[in-house]
């Protein structure tokens, strides 16, 4: 059997926005946008990213707890999108999950013993006393005692809880599991324990991990590969080291130099990210990340200072997907509503323009510096829809046309970024690790 | 032996999973079914004539108690004793309320008295003889006459030389059965639509939640009072129909809690986890869903008990209630012609029913800390 | 916003013609006490009972097919011809339309008073909950909604009433006539049955705000408010009770109808109001079908209006609301 | 910075009464905050980080709560035996405080632009109508808000978590105050937001040149923005000093080990024996004795060990008997911070 346990290709999974009497769809979340990527037998793979990424929603959709909409998930060789329910329970018992909030993963009702013999009862194993037996055996392996299967959860602390969920998880003898932040609710000492114990006990049963986290550093500490994502798409993947060593995309880039160092001679934090992750709803054309990107990459025909074209480009994006309402702007120059503008009360207005996205006052390339002071001129005579054009014409970037597919880099690994020239990493799942592509 | 681990389960034969009903859930069904089975034979065969067991013929209400008894026999009493430990957690967090824990006595003292008393207390009868007589060692003159009361009737009687404490023991039992049948089938009927409602969206039937819940919503707005009025002059006054109409107009509540509760439990982890582990849906509302809804059920019944049987003891007092019943409300009703004298006739019955009712509330919001910390006022974080 | 005031307007048609067909639906189902009543009194005069159900079908088309009976019931309904009465003699919507303004004089102050001090007791006993104030408050509003409105007036009557005789312990409804609706005996014979409807109402206003007010006070935006240097009274009026408005105006109108119907016909039975209560319970003692049926509806479509001033009132208080949904 | 601390806080003890017992928030803390200096209060749940920052303006519920001891100087004046009024016009004008949830700090039924005015409004600016909104608008666009003139009028339900948090230093940067309390204002928000709030802090800190405590758990925070850290444990102040020599120096067993159990330093991790003590009845002598591996019986006995410098360092002290007299304080091996691999990328090109 192939070494790799686990492959998703292509996964999407979209919720529709319906409103009205008919419940029409008027837009959809693409909270995943087609992800693809592979776990191998025995290895923990991270998958990283802020909120909104589709990190958990990714999770769900492979264990088809949430019907995918497209792709296909391969486990052992066979694609599990197409199991009936029978087969799917057949499934189940080979991957388990464990949850953030020890809190709610109990049934406040149940003793823990109960609890996690619970998988055992759902597929009809024994009598009740096989199971209890089974659950108190269990206990001790995860390093808490047999007779604290007949306490409630809300006796236990949360690190004790997240010990019970690793026990109900293994109790059907999985292959996988799939972590969703489950020591994002803890304290740092307490995390320490659960993460060592989650190492100790995948090496015991060569358990494949599916890490899914918003912490970097307890990425860096469980997994051997890690997945970036942004806005339902992956990246950038690699193995950890390379991650946080020689990261390739600007994304990845901005949220390790985001993640404060323990060296107080060393401070200085600023991932240079400026902005909010835009609406899954209405997700960016082209590169997602291009509304927020440092090293988002200017048009051949102008050539200006890095951040001075980020700040045209902040400007254009407000243009583009808020809009900029006008008499915010004449109230701050201290216009009253009916008073035309006069030609200083323009100036100030431009400025204001300027300031509020960090556009220097002048750029240094003349050309864009003319376009840019009549596009501003034009917008803030109401005359909106010119000025958007003639500053698209000029300033408009690549990274607004093509949403990148994973290339090659310098590093080794591949990055979903126009950075790096086209040339297609690998045949379909594009994800496959270098060790697969050479055979 | 070796404790058994999970390693060593032989996964190939353990394909089907069989939807097991418990053993107690079988001889309730059991017994419910020998109750069915008398009543037919008693209404079918002897036509409702003569006693059908030894010299007791077992009224309408009285086979709706019986399966009352029966349900809260498998449901509260049954679970309680079945697990020590989560009773003790309740008890111990219950009695720290010691009015409560007095208001709970005194429930059960009218429990028993209203069950054990009309067995061996026979009915009260009237007996134009000793007409307003006072209670035992209080003199009072009415219409002229003094009298001082005796311990034959140590309450005293009414104006139809009823003994009031005769009245007042046979009230009991009529206030518990209104009050503890009319909440049993509100929850029966409340939790049932409520977790109908609550699965159809589970399973993405929106429409069938939508219907139920504006159902719901008329239901919440009808002045029930007003309605129960309407509903006993159209279909007569007896006890049972009194009863069976309270329960049909009142069980929004609990479909809403119900609802709620379920809908708000599908989405916590161990509903996923279950799911995730390859339950079904049925499986989640049978062993997630209901069980976790029954703290908020038992805790909106404590309140609803109170509310049935001032509105059945309003009613009497009006006269609309079924006469051949001695209802504290129509006792009261009864004594107020000759309050200013008599005073004793109305009064009495009004204290029992005021502490039953104020009982009740207590022991609902003990019950209420106790069960649902959520809803607890924590004492650290925000607040003046 | 407009959307959700015309669903919202919508709803209440609905519900009120749901209403309207449950109540011919009762009816239809009932053996119609009217008829038995009818009988009665011909048997009484000694004229044949058979022949007197008879005509009493008859003027009634009790016969005709359900539906065009129902479709008269919803015209006769709508068009306000609720039927004659015949115990007061007098068509039924006439009877309500007398009768009200002697519910309405202690109605009104009741709900008014009953929110204004409700509202205030509850913020106050949130405002220092555990405290010895608190447990007074909540025992007195266990009491209001414990103690049996009957029994309370009948104690009241007999402590106050009898020995003070300055209380009257009956309503003269001559006295609203003659000496007006204002006067001061009104104001005195009106004094024990609205402090005994007072209680209930008061209590179950009090429980329902303390209970709403107590878990605002727990959210964040307070203890902000807190540290911006508000004071007591700021942070209780403008947050805590401004953002209570919004769960307590959901059940404002429809909770003390709720409490109010029940009261107001055994109040206006004891002394003898001749209010919309007295109404509907001589007409259920004289087996006044259509005058029943007349008092019922109006109970009720004051409850769907209720619920409707409720609704509105939501949409102003909370913006939150997505005008989208319900 | 001078030398006259603005904020000194002596022997502060603030406890809950509730149903079980006594609970024993904050048992004993001392700590001084200078002006326009950054003071981190750092320590895990249950540490009592909270309760006393919440303690300085009272801003705890009393009843439960209750300060039993200890005394809040603020600029000359006592805090802790303030009368409510007089805490009012201190709060929001003199010390202003920002929590941990925005996504529930902003009242939602009231515009942004309407809060941040009542703050304003509270003490008494004298500003007219206009003027008022002026300023609110000029606040909103230094805290960063795009569109501020815009979105003034805007309900809290349409800003996202990080835009919130904005609104909320905006408001308590209305008055000017030279002292922000903020408890753990990033924790709940995304790490590149995060980084962006915590640069805003600091430029606001020069701007208004104000003094701020930052309650956090996170110790790469600290090393951040703190000038002096506060390491506190089951409600009592193990450690204290400036950020180099706690960071690079760390003298208490408890602050090592808060340093050594954090993941992603490459050498493994470190674990904490044991679990945090019952508040309501916490364990004799030093509090963290129970899990302390150096732990001897002295330490077990009578009360809390003082503050003793380490190293002949007046201003990094630590509650240990090992930096007191006849004990050896070498026994305690050096670890420090700087010799693990920072998580940040050294080979990313910094901006």
């Amino acid at each position: 059997m192939s070494e790799t346990l686990l492959e998703v290709r292509n996964l999407k999974k979209h919720f529709p926005i319906t409103q009205g009497l008919f419940n029409r769809e008027v837009a959809r979340v693409r909270a995943v946008d087609g992800i693809s990527f592979t776990v191998e037998r025995g290895e923990t793979v991270g998958l990283v990213g802020e909120s909104g990424c589709g990190k958990s929603t990714a999770a769900e959709a492979i264990l088809r707890l949430e019907e995918p909409t497209d792709g296909s998930v391969l486990f052992d060789d066979q694609d599990i999108t197409t199991y009936d329910d029978q087969e799917l329970k057949g499934f189940r018992r080979e991957a388990q999950m464990i949850f953030q909030n020890p809190d709610s993963s109990f049934d406040p009702r149940m003793t823990v013993g109960e609890s996690i013999a619970e998988p055992l009862e759902i597929h009809g194993v024994g009598p009740r006393s096989r199971r209890e037996e089974i659950a108190r055996d269990l206990l001790d392996r995860v390093g808490l005692n047999a007779d604290d299967a007949d306490r409630y959860p809300h006796e236990l602390s949360g690190g004790q809880k997240q010990r019970v969920a690793l026990a109900r998880a293994l109790v059907v003898n999985p292959r996988m599991i799939v972590a969703d932040e489950p020591v994002s609710a803890l304290d740092v000492s307490v995390q320490a324990d659960v993460i060592s114990l989650l190492k100790d006990i995948q090496a015991e049963f060569d358990l494949s991990i599916l890490f899914i986290s918003h912490d970097m550093s307890v990425v860096r500490e469980m997994c051997d590969r890690v997945a970036v994502m942004y806005l339902g798409e992956i990246v950038e993947l690699a193995d950890t080291e390379t991650i946080f060593e020689n990261p390739q995309h600007p994304y990845t880039k901005a949220l390790l130099s985001a993640i404060p160092t323990l060296d107080p001679t060393r401070r200085g934090i600023d991932s240079g990210l400026t902005g909010e992750v835009p609406e899954p709803s209405n997700p960016p054309a082209g590169c997602n990340f291009y509304t927020r990107c440092p090293e988002v990459i200017q048009p051949d025909a102008i050539d200006v200072d890095q951040a001075a074209y980020r700040g045209v480009m902040d400007l254009r994006v407000t243009l583009k997907r808020q809009g900029i309402e006008l008499d915010g702007l004449r109230e701050f120059v201290g216009l009253d509503d009916d008073q035309t503008p006069s030609e200083t009360d323009i100036a100030d207005m431009c400025s204001e323009l300027r300031r509020e996205h960090d556009i220097p006052d002048r750029l240094d390339d003349r050309e864009a510096e003319s376009t840019l002071s009549e596009a501003l001129d034009q917008i803030v005579r109401e005359e909106i829809t010119d000025g958007v054009e003639q500053l698209g014409e000029l300033f408009e970037s690549p990274c607004e046309r093509t949403n990148p597919a994973p290339r090659p880099t310098s590093a080794g690994h591949a990055a979903a970024c126009l950075h790096y020239d086209d040339e297609p990493v690998e045949a379909d799942t594009g994800w496959v690790p270098e060790a697969a592509q050479g055979d | 032996m070796a404790t058994d681990s999970f390693e060593n389960i032989d996964w190939d034969d353990q394909e089907v999973s069989t939807i097991n009903v418990s053993r107690t859930t079988f001889v309730e069904l059991g017994l419910f079914a020998l109750l069915l089975g008398a009543f037919l034979y008693d209404y079918l065969i002897i036509q409702n004539e003569g006693p059908l067991v030894a010299n007791w013929d077992v009224l309408s209400t009285d086979w709706l108690f019986i399966a009352t008894l029966i349900t809260m026999f498998f449901h509260i009493v049954l679970p309680l004793y079945q697990n020590p430990r989560m009773r003790r957690f309740y008890w111990n967090r219950f009695k720290k309320n010691q009015i409560a824990v007095l208001a709970g006595v005194f429930l059960v003292f009218i429990f028993v008295v209203g069950v054990v008393g009309p067995i061996v207390m026979d009915p009260p009868e009237v007996r134009f003889t000793n007409r307003i007589v006072p209670p035992a060692g209080i003199t009072a003159t009415i219409g002229g006459a003094t009298k001082t009361g005796t311990m034959a009737a140590p309450l005293g009687t009414d104006a139809k030389g009823r003994s009031i404490l005769k009245l007042v023991v046979y009230g009991m039992r009529v206030s518990m059965q209104v009050g503890l049948i009319a909440t049993t089938f509100t929850v029966v009927i409340g939790a049932l639509v409520g977790a109908v409602a609550a699965l159809a969206t589970a399973i993405d039937v929106g429409w069938l939640d939508e219907v139920l819940m504006r159902y719901v919503d008329i239901q919440a707005v009808f002045p029930s009072f007003l309605l129960l009025l309407l509903l006993v002059y159209l279909f007569g006054a007896q006890l049972w129909i009194i009863i069976m109409v309270y329960s049909l107009l009142s069980w929004e509540g609990v479909a809403r809690t119900v609802r709620g509760e379920a809908l708000q439990r599908s989405s916590e982890a161990y509903v996923t986890a279950a799911l995730a582990s390859g339950a079904n849906m049925m499986y989640v509302v049978r062993r997630h869903l209901i069980p976790n809804s029954a703290n908020s059920i038992i805790i909106s019944a404590t309140v609803s008990i109170p509310g049935f049987i001032l509105g059945e003891a309003g009613l009497a007092f009006l006269g609309f209630s079924d006469p051949t019943v001695f209802s504290w409300g129509r006792t009261i009703s009864n004594g107020q012609t000759n309050l200013s004298q008599a005073w004793w006739i109305s009064t009495i019955p009004g204290i029992f029913l005021f502490l039953t009712v104020l009982s009740f509330y207590y022991v609902g919001e003990a019950l209420r800390d106790a069960m649902d910390p959520r809803q607890q006022v924590d004492s650290g974080g925000g607040g003046l | 916003m407009k959307w959700y005031i015309t669903k919202r307007l919508l709803w209440t048609l609905v519900a009120a013609w749901i209403a309207l067909s449950l109540t011919f639906g009762m009816l239809a189902a009932s053996p119609n006490q009217g008829q038995m009543q009818a009988t009665m009194s011909c048997a009484a005069v000694g004229e044949d009972p058979e022949e007197c159900r008879e005509d009493f079908r008859e003027r009634n088309n009790l016969d005709a097919p359900i539906t065009e009976r129902y479709t008269n019931y919803m015209i006769n309904m709508v068009t306000l011809n609720w039927g004659w009465s015949e115990s007061r003699s007098q068509d039924v919507i006439g009877a309500i339309l007398s009768a009200w303004p002697y519910t309405a004089q202690y109605a009104i102050p009741v709900l008014l008073i009953s929110t204004v001090i409700g509202y205030g007791l509850g913020l106050y006993s949130a405002y220092k909950p555990y405290t010895k104030t608190d447990y007074a408050a909540s025992f007195v509003s266990f009491f209001g909604i414990s103690i049996p409105n009957f029994w309370f007036a009948l104690i009241l009557i007999l402590l106050l009433g009898v020995p003070l005789d300055i209380i009257p312990t009956y309503y003269n409804s001559g006295v609203p006539v003659q000496q007006g609706w204002f006067s001061l005996t009104n104001f005195q014979q009106l004094l024990i049955p609205t402090f005994v409807l007072l209680t209930a109402s008061l209590a179950f206003q009090m429980r329902y705000c303390r209970a709403q007010a107590i878990e605002q006070m727990n959210q964040e935006f307070v203890k902000v408010a807190k540290a911006k240097g508000a004071s007591d009274y700021r942070l209780m009026i403008w947050h805590v009770l401004r953002m209570a408005a919004v769960p307590l105006s959901t059940s404002l109108v429809s909770r003390l109808l709720a409490v109010f119907w029940g009261g107001s016909v055994i109040i206006e039975q004891i002394f003898a109001i001749p209010g919309l209560g007295l109404l509907s319970f001589t007409a259920l003692v004289e087996q006044d079908t259509p005058l029943i049926l007349g008092t019922t509806v109006i109970g009720v479509l004051l409850a769907i209006l209720g619920n409707l001033v409720e609704d509105l009132a939501y949409v102003v208080l909370d913006p939150r609301i997505d005008y989208g949904d319900r | 910075m001078s030398t006259e601390p603005l904020l000194t806080v002596e022997g502060l003890k603030t406890h809950f009464h509730t149903e079980d017992g006594t609970v024993k928030a904050v048992d004993g803390v001392d700590f001084d905050v200078r002006r326009g200096e950054t003071v981190a209060i750092v320590g895990e749940s249950g540490s009592g980080k909270t309760v006393t920052s919440e303690s300085v303006t009272k801003i705890i519920d009393i009843p439960p709560g209750e300060i039993v001891e200890g005394s809040v100087t603020f600029d000359g004046m006592e805090l802790s035996s303030m009368s409510s009024q007089e805490l009012q016009s201190i709060r929001g004008e003199r010390i202003s405080h920002i929590f941990q949830n925005p996504q529930n700090g902003l009242n939602p039924v009231y515009t942004v632009g309407r809060q941040i005015a009542e703050v304003l409004k509270i003490h008494k600016d004298g500003l007219s109508k206009r003027e008022r909104r002026r300023k609110v608008v000029d606040l909103l666009d230094r805290t960063g808000i795009p569109e501020a003139s815009a979105r003034v009028d805007d309900y809290p339900h349409e800003f996202s978590g990080g835009m919130k948090q904005r609104v909320l230093i905006a408001m308590a940067l209305a008055r000017d105050p030279d002292l922000l309390i903020a408890d753990e204002p990033t924790t709940a928000l995304d790490v590149t937001i995060q980084a962006q709030i915590l640069q805003l802090l600091e430029e606001l800190q020069d701007d208004f040149d104000m003094s701020i405590i930052f309650v956090t758990h996170d110790l790469g925070v600290v090393s951040e923005i703190a000038d002096r850290v506060v390491v506190m444990y089951s409600g009592k102040v193990m450690e204290r000093g400036d950020i180099e020599s706690v960071f690079q120096n760390p003298s208490h067993p408890y602050t090592q080990a808060l340093i050594e159990c954090l993941p992603g330093r490459g050498d493994s991790m470190r674990r904490i024996e044991g679990s945090l003590p019952d508040p309501t009845d916490p364990p004799e002598g030093c509090r963290f004795s129970p899990r302390c591996e150096y732990a001897t019986d002295g330490c077990k006995a009578g009360d809390q060990p003082p503050m003793y410098p380490t190293d002949g360092d007046e201003t990094h002290t630590a509650s240990c008997v090992y930096y007191g007299p006849e004990h050896d304080a070498g026994v305690i091996e050096e670890i420090g911070v700087g010799d693990q691999q920072s998580t940040r990328a050294d080979g990313g090109e910094r901006q």
